[in-house]
């Protein structure tokens, strides 16, 4: 076999195809990959070391910093992980809100993977749309907790904030809006034949390897396999909504598509039944005073279902008004690193910055 | 409460064949307190046998007054949906931890770091050893002895910011010599 | 002789007249994809903003001699190319050589513009250049086989090879070449898409692959003449197209003042129709990848191409 | 001669004219900033119609958008890829934790303040500042370039071992070509 001369390409941490601040360091021959090897940690800020100086309420200003797209289910899984270790009761309606909250975030983040996935495929028209949608998703997050982005609304022991009365149909309104658009960008992307071609067969995550090398979330079910952390483990009152979890076979990026594309009806689904059945009542089991407010000692692990897959958090409390040690654990851990470098020798280089966004890498997540 | 079965049948499945500690923390969550050189074992025994194939997450905790580290392994099974947390301390002064490589293909990752971080060694473990700081010439920096607000402050520059919670306004009026615009009169503390 | 004086003042028209058509008419197009993306948009004249800012940039980083040439060969080729053909056809003012070249010399000239570049990105040694100007020269294989089929056809087809006379039979005939070979016609617009390097073939500059491929390296100055040149070279195409197959501009026996304007407009108008198909088929396709952009263009144009060649023979 | 002091003004203002209203922003998520610029970019807040358009590479760009953090081995890039911009440059410092650190004042990794280690025209606060405070940012930008006090390569230039010193007391081993103008 005549051995091409290998040049190596640097996806460097500059580079219009990767979403945020990470490098790929590839091995090419000619336009095929032959090795893969991400280099991270551009983004690192220590968070985990300043956690350590901040009390229990303090984290969550740096908590939903943690990944751009997507802070709401860093909150969420922080609030039920300080819980578990200090067995604090949660208002019903407070699960209700916070289950709107996180499916709400799922769809402006998917409408986020959307423009990213055309947008690196070279179909710059739905980008604009998608992103231009998903402001009016970020206008319903300013009513409702002041903020675009950084909400830090969910607190140990409920929300912040209750409801501003009108929100609630402006969701459904914004809901039957999004649903419409839906369609469109069905048209647009998922029925192109170009899109289709591309996708199809590239990027392949094996059906049998994929739990073992870590994979979760919908790179996980566009494998085949069904699991998702809200009917694994049902958390807030995600066991009194019904929905489904879209699954498809072949694990290659037009799979992932399919899956995330079934995904965000459900979403709109769960947010109809969990606006019309939310109770009256308390929203937050009001924490004594925050400054000073010291959890028991032990350990707890929580996990919560992000866009992007199953989100941990790791919290260890010796009992002070600090958080001792907190680790997270985000999907993107194991894709943007192990998975990345396994199924990329052997694709194009024009699919590098294609599969690296249908895995839904998030480089802060990476390096925190 | 809800009928631990499953939790208390695995515990005794992994309890027994390796006579080790552990207990049931509540309905899905077990936990198992490990010898350093069983672990790898275990976590072949339960990946293998009993299912367990999702590492959820490893992690290491610094407990600085007992001069120990703390190594969590979180494990899952889909089927069972139950998560195993096998817990082992090591040594503080020389960390020292078997790679679990060759099990996860993933914790190489997760090795790594805690390298970079807390300076544990693995012995056999492949890859570079900047993962995520670059020249790093301090201790390892998530220890806990590692004081980042001192080293913050002596690397990097900070600007000097008001001294005392004067009110921002005057402060500004002060500097750029114009006075304190009507409408922030009424907050202004001065008048 | 005297109106060689109005020549060279023709030619000298028909540089800028191109310059100023390719550039606006990229302002508009962008305006319109603005448009279609529900955003307001640049103004029309933002190409020349953007041009005038390059040129005034006050470094230039410069890679070797080639780097320096890269952009001169493409206005050279730009502005050759331009001179040999028939703006309005059989008109006094606009004639600029078009009666000597004919379209195996046009072929030859259009691929000289991407030689220029395919040199100065391999001066820069940015791998990024070097992979896009491969992929380049691999899509311009790919499209070149139909339009070559397409032109073969209309040659055969009139027993002639020059553009002058291929837009006089149109005119004399009064049947456009569109109609009279729909397949060579089909043939070679299925293959202008993959000229424009818009959005399902630009795979040469892909962003989100190679970073601009092989412009990564050239900035300020070198960038500029280069988007003047791919703007001159746009019109070159455009102008083509329309004396080949929709019938030219302008009545070739009176060139008055108002005739000239007049098939100008006509000129304007057909161009910026014929610009449109592929902007509008870029605007909701993603991008190929280059095998798959090869076997498009050996697929269906190809064979559309053949079947006009026999149309012809018959 | 005399009046070249006149005819320099109206080839200036045309230049700042034509710089103003066509800047090239790099395509460079450098902190958490980034995932506002989509927003800006897209079709609500369209930055497109001031001229604001992505540029692929350093060589194209004229605009350093340092959105949020930075983290040292980002500042390392980030310094490699302003001194590959060309020259009428501009840095845009995006949010407080570019101004002092932010909330990520005491961490060991990220720096405090960013003009210690490049020239800044125009700091943008808040903790990512929304889509229509970085057109305001850009649009104080365009302000600074029509009155011609923009110049952030000349800046970058005089005082180049101001900054080189900084700069080389956070990056250890340097292994950057050390331009010399």
């Amino acid at each position: 076999m005549i051995r091409e001369k290998e040049t190596t390409l640097y996806l460097g941490p500059q580079h219009p195809g990767i979403t945020g601040n990470m490098m790929v360091k590839l091995k090419v021959q000619g336009d095929t990959v032959v090795s893969a090897s991400t280099h991270v940690g551009y983004l690192h800020r220590a968070f985990e070391k300043l956690i350590e100086r901040r009390n229990w309420i303090q984290a969550f200003t740096l908590l939903c910093r943690f990944c751009v797209p997507e802070p709401d289910p860093m909150e969420l899984t922080y609030a039920r992980a300080v819980e578990e270790l200090d067995n604090r009761e949660v208002p019903e309606r407070a699960k209700y809100i916070r289950v709107i909250v996180m499916e709400l975030a799922r769809m402006q983040s998917f409408l986020l993977w959307y423009a990213g996935q055309s947008g690196s495929s070279g179909l710059y028209l739905t980008p604009q749309w998608s992103v231009g949608d998903r402001n009016y998703i970020l206008d319903l997050f300013e009513d409702l907790t002041g903020g675009r982005i950084y909400h830090m609304y969910i607190w140990p022991g409920g929300v912040r904030r209750d409801i501003p009365e009108g929100w609630a149909d402006k969701v459904l309104r914004t809901m039957d809006y999004i649903e419409k658009r839906l369609d469109e960008y069905n048209k647009i992307l998922f029925d192109n034949t170009i899109f289709q071609k591309r996708a199809q067969g590239v990027g392949i995550v094996p059906k049998d390897k994929a739990i073992e090398w870590g994979v979760v979330g919908p790179v996980l079910r566009g494998t085949g396999i069904k699991s998702d952390v809200r009917i694994d483990e049902p958390y807030e009152v995600y066991d009194k909504i019904d929905f489904d979890v879209p699954t498809q076979e072949g694990g290659d990026i037009w799979a992932r598509a399919l899956v995330r594309k079934e995904e965000v009806r459900q979403s709109i689904r769960i947010i109809r039944q969990a606006i019309t059945d939310m109770p009256e009542g308390a929203y937050y089991n009001k924490v004594s005073n925050p400054m000073k407010w010291t959890v028991p000692a032990g350990q707890a692990w929580a996990k919560t279902e992000s866009v992007r897959g199953e989100i941990g958090f790791h919290v260890t409390s010796d009992g002070g008004n600090k958080p001792y040690r907190v680790h997270v654990k985000g999907a993107a851990y194991t894709h943007g690193v192990t998975v990345l470098e396994k199924i990329l020798p052997g694709q194009n280089i024009a699919d590098v910055s294609f599969i690296l966004n249908s895995l839904g890498v998030c480089p802060p997540e990476i390096e925190r | 409460m809800t009928n631990l079965i499953k939790e208390n049948k695995l515990l005794d499945a992994v309890t027994t064949a390796f006579k080790i500690k552990g207990k049931v923390i509540r309905g899905r969550r077990v936990e198992v307190f490990a010898d350093k050189n069983t672990v790898s074992s275990i976590l072949l025994f339960a990946k293998k046998q009993l299912g367990y194939i999702h590492l959820a997450h490893m992690t290491c905790v610094d407990w600085i007054e007992q001069r120990e580290f703390e190594m969590i392994y979180t494990i899952y099974s889909p089927v069972e949906k139950i998560t195993l947390f096998v817990k082992t301390r090591i040594d503080r002064e020389n960390p020292v931890m078997e790679n679990i490589d060759t099990i996860w293909d993933q914790a190489n990752t997760y090795e790594r770091e805690m390298r970079e971080m807390f300076g544990i060694e693995f012995p056999g473990l492949i890859g570079e050893h900047d993962f995520l700081l670059e020249d790093w010439d301090q201790i390892p920096p998530m220890r806990k002895e590692f004081d980042t607000h001192k080293y913050a402050a002596q690397t990097f520059f900070s600007r000097p910011g008001r001294e005392d919670a004067k009110d921002v306004r005057d402060e500004i009026s002060k500097r750029s010599g114009t006075a304190v615009p009507d409408f922030a009169k009424k907050y202004s503390r001065e008048s | 002789m005297e109106d060689l004086g109005l020549k060279i003042f023709g030619a000298i028209l028909t540089t800028f007249m191109a310059f100023a058509v390719g550039m606006t008419y990229g302002g508009i197009v962008r305006k319109l994809t603005a448009r279609v993306q529900n955003r307001y948009g640049p103004p029309v004249y933002q190409n020349f903003l953007d041009l005038f800012k390059l040129q005034s940039k006050k470094t230039n980083i410069a890679h070797g001699f080639m780097g320096h040439m890269a952009p001169v060969w493409i206005i050279i080729a730009a502005v050759t190319v331009l001179m040999f053909i028939p703006i309005l056809n059989g008109n006094l003012w606009f004639p600029n050589l078009s009666f000597h070249g004919d379209l195996i010399f046009l072929l030859y000239m259009m691929v000289f513009g991407s030689l220029g570049m395919a040199l100065g990105a391999g001066q820069t040694g940015n791998p990024n250049s070097a992979i896009g100007v491969t992929r380049g020269l691999s899509q311009m294989v790919g499209y070149e086989i139909p339009f070559v089929l397409a032109l073969v056809a209309l040659m055969i087809q009139y027993q002639t090879t020059s553009v002058q006379d291929l837009t006089q039979i149109q005119h004399d005939t009064g049947v456009w070449n569109a109609f009279a070979n729909p397949f060579a016609f089909l043939a070679a617009l299925l293959a202008s898409l993959g000229m424009y390097r818009y959005s399902p073939f630009d795979i040469v500059g892909a962003p989100a692959e190679l970073a601009s491929g092989p412009v990564s390296e050239f900035g300020g100055k070198y960038l500029g003449t280069m988007m003047s040149g791919g703007a001159v070279f746009a019109f070159i195409k455009l102008t083509l197209y329309v004396h080949l197959f929709f019938g030219g501009a302008g009545n070739p026996d009176d060139s008055g003042i108002l005739a000239t304007l007049t098939g100008i407009g006509i000129l304007l108008l057909k161009t910026f129709l014929l610009y449109m198909v592929p902007v509008f088929y870029g605007w909701i396709n993603p991008r190929y990848r280059t095998e798959q952009a090869i076997r498009y263009f050996w697929g269906w144009p190809t064979a559309l191409g053949i079947i006009g060649v026999l149309w012809a023979v018959y | 001669m005399e009046n070249d002091k006149s005819s320099q003004k109206i080839v200036d203002y045309i230049q700042n004219f034509a710089r103003k209203h066509s800047l090239f922003v790099l395509a460079y998520g450098t902190g958490c900033g980034a995932i506002e610029i989509p927003a800006t970019m897209t079709s609500r807040y369209d930055a497109e119609r001031f001229g604001i358009r992505g540029a692929a590479t350093p060589r194209q760009a004229d605009v350093l958008l340092i959105t949020g953090y930075l983290s040292t081995k980002t500042l390392k890039r980030v310094i490699r890829v302003y001194e590959q911009m060309q020259e009428p440059k501009y840095v845009i410092g995006f949010g407080s934790c570019t101004i002092n650190g932010g909330m990520y004042y005491d961490s060991y990794n990220t720096i405090n303040g960013l003009d210690q280690y490049l020239p800044v025209d125009v700091y943008i606060n808040g903790c990512m500042p929304r889509p229509e405070a970085v057109i305001s940012g850009f649009v104080k930008l365009q302000e600074l370039i029509q009155d011609g006090k923009a110049n952030n390569g000349e800046l970058y230039r005089k005082n180049l071992e101001h900054y080189r010193t900084n700069q080389k007391k956070i990056i250890k081993n340097w292994k950057m070509p050390d331009y010399n103008w």
